[in-house]
């Protein structure tokens, strides 16, 4: 007999989608537009491909490891999209791209990004295959070489995105010895203090999932963060409310585990 | 001025910090001054539930170290499993050594740093298959957690040593994680286990973890009650050391660990003079 | 005494060819890099053919037809080798990554969620202090502050603008705790190394 | 672009996508259905095997880019070939001797956990070059995360730890309320932000990732 389980759990993703339709709805029909929250990292992205293009060095970017099948793919899948604007940027202003891939199975994926943006810049004799390099699929092994492809190609600025250890760290640090201008973004909690140390931009945690939105400004993509802005205020509701409940000696908690 | 910025230069001159801070932690490591500890209150805790563990229960052992990241693993795990070893016997504590990790699991950590260090079990007469066993790696992040916490025989069929695993006898009765009475991790995935293992089954956590993850992910679930208790690093691995007595690795890093935060410390303040400095002279 | 065994010697040399780069560049460094890259790419490789080896390959010899399917569907992620039939390796490309963001997401609500925010929940214990009463107010103020900071489609203003700005300082402490602990393990890093060299390779006894 | 053309390179991917989480979701929430839970144990270690076989694909990668540097002598050319060589003998004796092979475990015990985690350990070798100028009091932000930082690591100090119970106590304090009340926030955050990206993605929402042509 089938039945349904997790119920709470069910009834806040239906919550969060519900509220989804709503945004959605005022967006397109109503046309209602939030005013977005500036991120200065992604401001900050035109400024890191200028910079190469002026200095007529390299842009470096590292894109994270992470298998696609675990459960943190979602940062994985916001360093491909920031991936896609540094490589159009880098197709439109003629700015050679310099791709560090830490998982094995993100080089096919990497690789039609950015074919399909030099493609879109009409540029796809630029693209450099050589230029993709796989760097070994170990926090230790990506350091290496990274090292060595800040001493060998000296690019102008860094970018470090997606899934990342105690690297973060390792590679601001170099790229900051190796005089880059850098950006970083990760939703690895344990790294957060050393992004905002060793890097000039920074995007973390959930500035960094929602950039694709704040990129695009694509209807859907909006309503979906502004339904989660929404989802979080009722969150604080419920906090608020339980707690002070929980102050008083009525323990909410047991009706959440259903 | 030109002292001032003399001093920054060397300061942040890669050669000069990183190979001072090497030789700085080699000279301790090679000569540790052996100062007493003062025990912290988690290693007590963790201690008295190991050491006052009923009878007959069935420990889950979560054993998988990274290799990049054993230097503050492995030591607690030694003697924590010392522990648990020399107790088994007389209070017929059964161990299943299991490694479920997301992509690398380097197995051979076990035998080479712990039984290598503590001896094998079969040298506090514990006999496999009965008092203690290995099921071996498991790949896959959460869908593997949550298929053996459900069936354990649907991700795993043979051992770590290719028998097959209803062929040991403790295996029999044990079917899914709800048969265990306390898991053990040592590994980077506690968020994982409480997860999958211990919040949906309602089991007692114990955690080896890195001293890093103390803050973001054990210090939540502690406090929420999902983690029972936690080691956490080298630290907590000298002061275990301490409780069982078995002094060993751990507690002769510990002056290494003093000076690399004195280092550490000494340069942030100086940092931070010299970046006043500037701002005075710069205001003239 | 200095360790006999090649193994050893080869984990230390290796080890200080690592450590050569805090000097400068140089063809040592360049060795060893190399050296890592290539056996870190063999190591994986081999770790992956093991998890191939258990879940197809052996049920595979035991009869179970059905275990060629994911091992050809597997292949197909070759074809990005060709130009013009690349798009055929999203197939498996697009299986992993519909099982992880379904997990991801589904999984996520009820431990992270729904447990944190009921771990919030604590009565006020038998003889509370002044600061335990503190406490209780202080960290329900510190969740939410930190989870409006991560507001995007309203102006940090008003109220809100007050109760992000109190985020932010959390924020900043929270990090630094973090980053203050962080230093331990990061020490436990580099003193693993040397440990191989002063134990292990010169033999040092303490 | 033809209709069918563009079919094939984004729809498809797209509905492979969208039916495999369903079945992870519907699995889910739904207790009792026998064939969907074997369905996604199955599909779940079918994405391992294909993880697994693309690392075939980074192998090719090393070998096109390096071989590439071996052929035109270019450089330190014999350290690429090295690069081949070492890799291809450690994957030839684990995929045929197997982990426990000797010769495997040799290089495994004594190159890949030895040079690791010193490369590893640079983590913490960089944290300390850059102190001197990333940790600087500069704003009210900037001297809190000092603030906690120092006072952690001074608790942290075995020595210290001896000497007096203070600054324990006080760690205690900060991981207890402060951070705490922060990182349970990140953690809920972060979730959240889980939950809006995977509802992106399944619903075909969210297109930059798989490097899809715009139609």
């Amino acid at each position: 007999m089938a039945y349904l389980k997790n119920i709470v759990g069910l009834a806040l993703l239906a919550l969060i989608m519900v509220f989804y339709v709503i945004t959605y709805w005022l967006i397109t029909r109503k046309k209602v537009m939030p005013k977005f929250r500036t991120l200065p990292g992604l401001l900050a992205l035109d400024e890191i491909v200028g910079r190469a293009t002026e200095m007529g060095r390299p842009v470096l970017h590292s894109t994270g490891r992470g298998a696609l099948y675990s459960s943190g793919v979602g940062t994985t899948l916001a360093s491909f999209v920031i991936y896609g604007e540094v490589a159009r940027r880098c197709a439109k202003m003629k700015t050679e791209l310099i791709t560090a891939i830490g998982t094995a199975e993100h080089i096919p994926i990497i690789q039609s990004i950015a074919e399909n943006a030099y493609r879109s810049e009409n540029a796809l004799e630029e693209l450099k295959y050589e230029n993709f390099v796989f760097v070994g699929g170990s926090q230790s092994s990506s350091n290496a070489r990274i090292f060595a492809l800040l001493e060998q190609r000296k690019p102008a600025s860094f970018i470090v995105t997606g899934g990342y250890g105690a690297d973060l760290c390792t590679l601001g640090g170099a790229g900051r010895a190796a005089g880059c201008l850098s950006l970083c973004g990760t939703t690895n909690t344990y790294q957060y203090p050393y992004a905002v140390a060793a890097y000039d931009y920074w995007l973390i945690g959930e500035d960094f999932l929602a950039t694709a939105a704040a990129i695009s400004k694509d209807p859907p993509q909006v309503a979906n963060i502004w339904a989660g802005d929404l989802f979080r205020f009722l969150l604080v509701g419920l906090i608020v409310i339980g707690v002070v409940l929980a102050w008083l000696g009525f323990n909410i908690s047991e009706y959440l585990t259903i | 001025m030109e002292m001032q910025e003399q001093i920054k230069k060397l300061l942040t001159n890669k050669t000069f910090v990183q190979g001072m801070l090497i030789i700085l932690l080699i000279i301790p490591l090679a000569r540790p001054l052996g100062l007493p500890i003062r025990i912290d209150q988690h290693s007590i805790n963790f201690y008295n539930i190991i050491e006052n563990l009923e009878p007959g229960t069935k420990i889950l052992f979560n054993y998988i170290p990274p290799v990049v990241l054993m230097g503050d693993l492995v030591p607690q795990s030694i003697p924590v499993i010392y522990h648990l070893f020399s107790i088994a016997k007389e209070r017929n504590i059964k161990i299943y050594f299991v490694g479920l990790s997301v992509a690398d699991g380097i197995l051979q950590l076990l035998d080479t740093e712990v039984f290598g260090t503590i001896g094998k079990p079969e040298d506090y007469g514990l006999k496999y298959g009965e008092d203690w066993c290995n099921l071996g790696f498991v790949a896959g992040g959460d869908i593997a957690w949550s298929t053996f916490a459900q069936n354990i025989r649907a991700s795993i069929q043979y051992d770590r040593y290719g028998n097959p695993i209803d062929s040991l006898p403790m295996m029999q009765g044990v079917n899914s994680v709800a048969d265990f009475d306390l898991i053990i991790n040592c590994g980077e995935y506690n968020t994982m286990i409480v997860r999958h293992w211990g919040t949906p089954y309602n089991k007692p956590i114990l955690v080896l973890c890195l001293t890093g993850a103390v803050v973001q992910d054990v210090e939540p679930f502690y406090r929420a009650g999902q983690i029972k208790e936690y080691l956490a690093g080298v630290r907590a691995a000298a002061d275990y050391e301490k409780l069982v007595n078995r002094p060993g690795r751990a507690i002769a890093s510990l002056d290494a660990i003093s000076i690399s935060h004195i280092f550490l410390i000494a340069l942030i303040i100086i940092g931070n003079i010299l970046y006043v400095m500037e701002r005075a002279s710069g205001r003239e | 005494m200095v360790s006999q065994d090649p193994g050893v010697w080869v984990a230390a040399l290796f080890i200080m060819m690592g450590y050569s780069i805090v000097v400068k560049d140089n063809p040592f460094y360049r060795f060893a890099e190399r050296t890592l890259v290539g056996v870190t790419a063999g190591v994986l490789a081999v770790q992956g053919l093991e998890n191939v080896k258990k879940l197809a390959i052996t049920p595979l010899m035991q009869g179970e037809i059905i275990n060629i399917v994911p091992i050809l569907i597997g292949l197909l992620v070759f074809f990005r080798i060709s130009r013009k039939y690349a798009y055929i390796s999203r197939i498996p490309l697009s299986m992993m990554l519909g099982s992880g963001i379904a997990v991801g997401m589904v999984r996520s609500i009820p431990a992270e969620i729904i447990g944190q925010v009921k771990g919030l929940f604590s009565p006020i214990p038998a003889g509370a202090t002044p600061i335990d009463y503190l406490n209780l107010v202080l960290v329900p103020l510190f969740v939410i502050c930190t989870l409006l900071y991560f507001t995007y489609t309203k102006e940090h203003t008003g109220t809100l603008g007050i109760l992000t700005k109190i985020g932010r300082y959390a924020i900043a402490f929270g990090l630094g705790a973090n980053f203050g602990n962080m230093v331990m393990t990061r020490t436990n890093y580099v003193i693993r190394p040397l440990q191989i060299i002063l134990y292990k390779w010169l033999g040092i006894k303490v | 672009m033809g209709g069918i053309s563009v079919l094939r390179k984004r729809e498809i991917p797209m509905a492979i996508i969208f039916i495999i989480s369903m079945i992870f979701v519907v699995q889910y929430y739904v207790k009792g259905v026998e064939p969907l839970d074997t369905l996604t144990n199955t599909l779940g270690n079918w994405a391992i095997i294909f993880s697994a076989l693309a690392m075939g694909i980074g192998l090719i990668n090393l070998i096109i880019i390096h071989g590439r540097k071996v052929m035109d002598r270019k450089g330190e050319w014999y350290f690429d070939a090295w690069l081949i060589l070492i890799m291809l003998v450690t994957f030839g004796l684990g995929a045929i001797g197997g982990t426990e092979d000797p010769y495997y475990s040799f290089i495994f015990n004594n190159v890949y956990q030895a040079l690791s985690p010193t490369l590893f350990s640079f983590a913490y070798l960089y944290m300390c070059t850059i102190a001197v100028q990333a940790f600087r009091v500069m704003n009210w932000d900037a001297g809190l995360l000092m603030l906690a930082g120092v006072l952690t690591m001074i608790a942290n100090i075995p020595m210290v730890q001896v000497q007096t119970g203070l600054f324990v106590e006080l760690k205690n304090w900060i991981f207890a309320v402060p951070a705490r009340g922060v990182f349970t926030a990140f953690r809920i955050s972060l979730a959240l932000g889980f939950v809006l990206i995977g509802i992106r993605v399944i619903l075909g929402v969210e297109r930059g990732y798989l490097g899809v042509e715009e139609a």
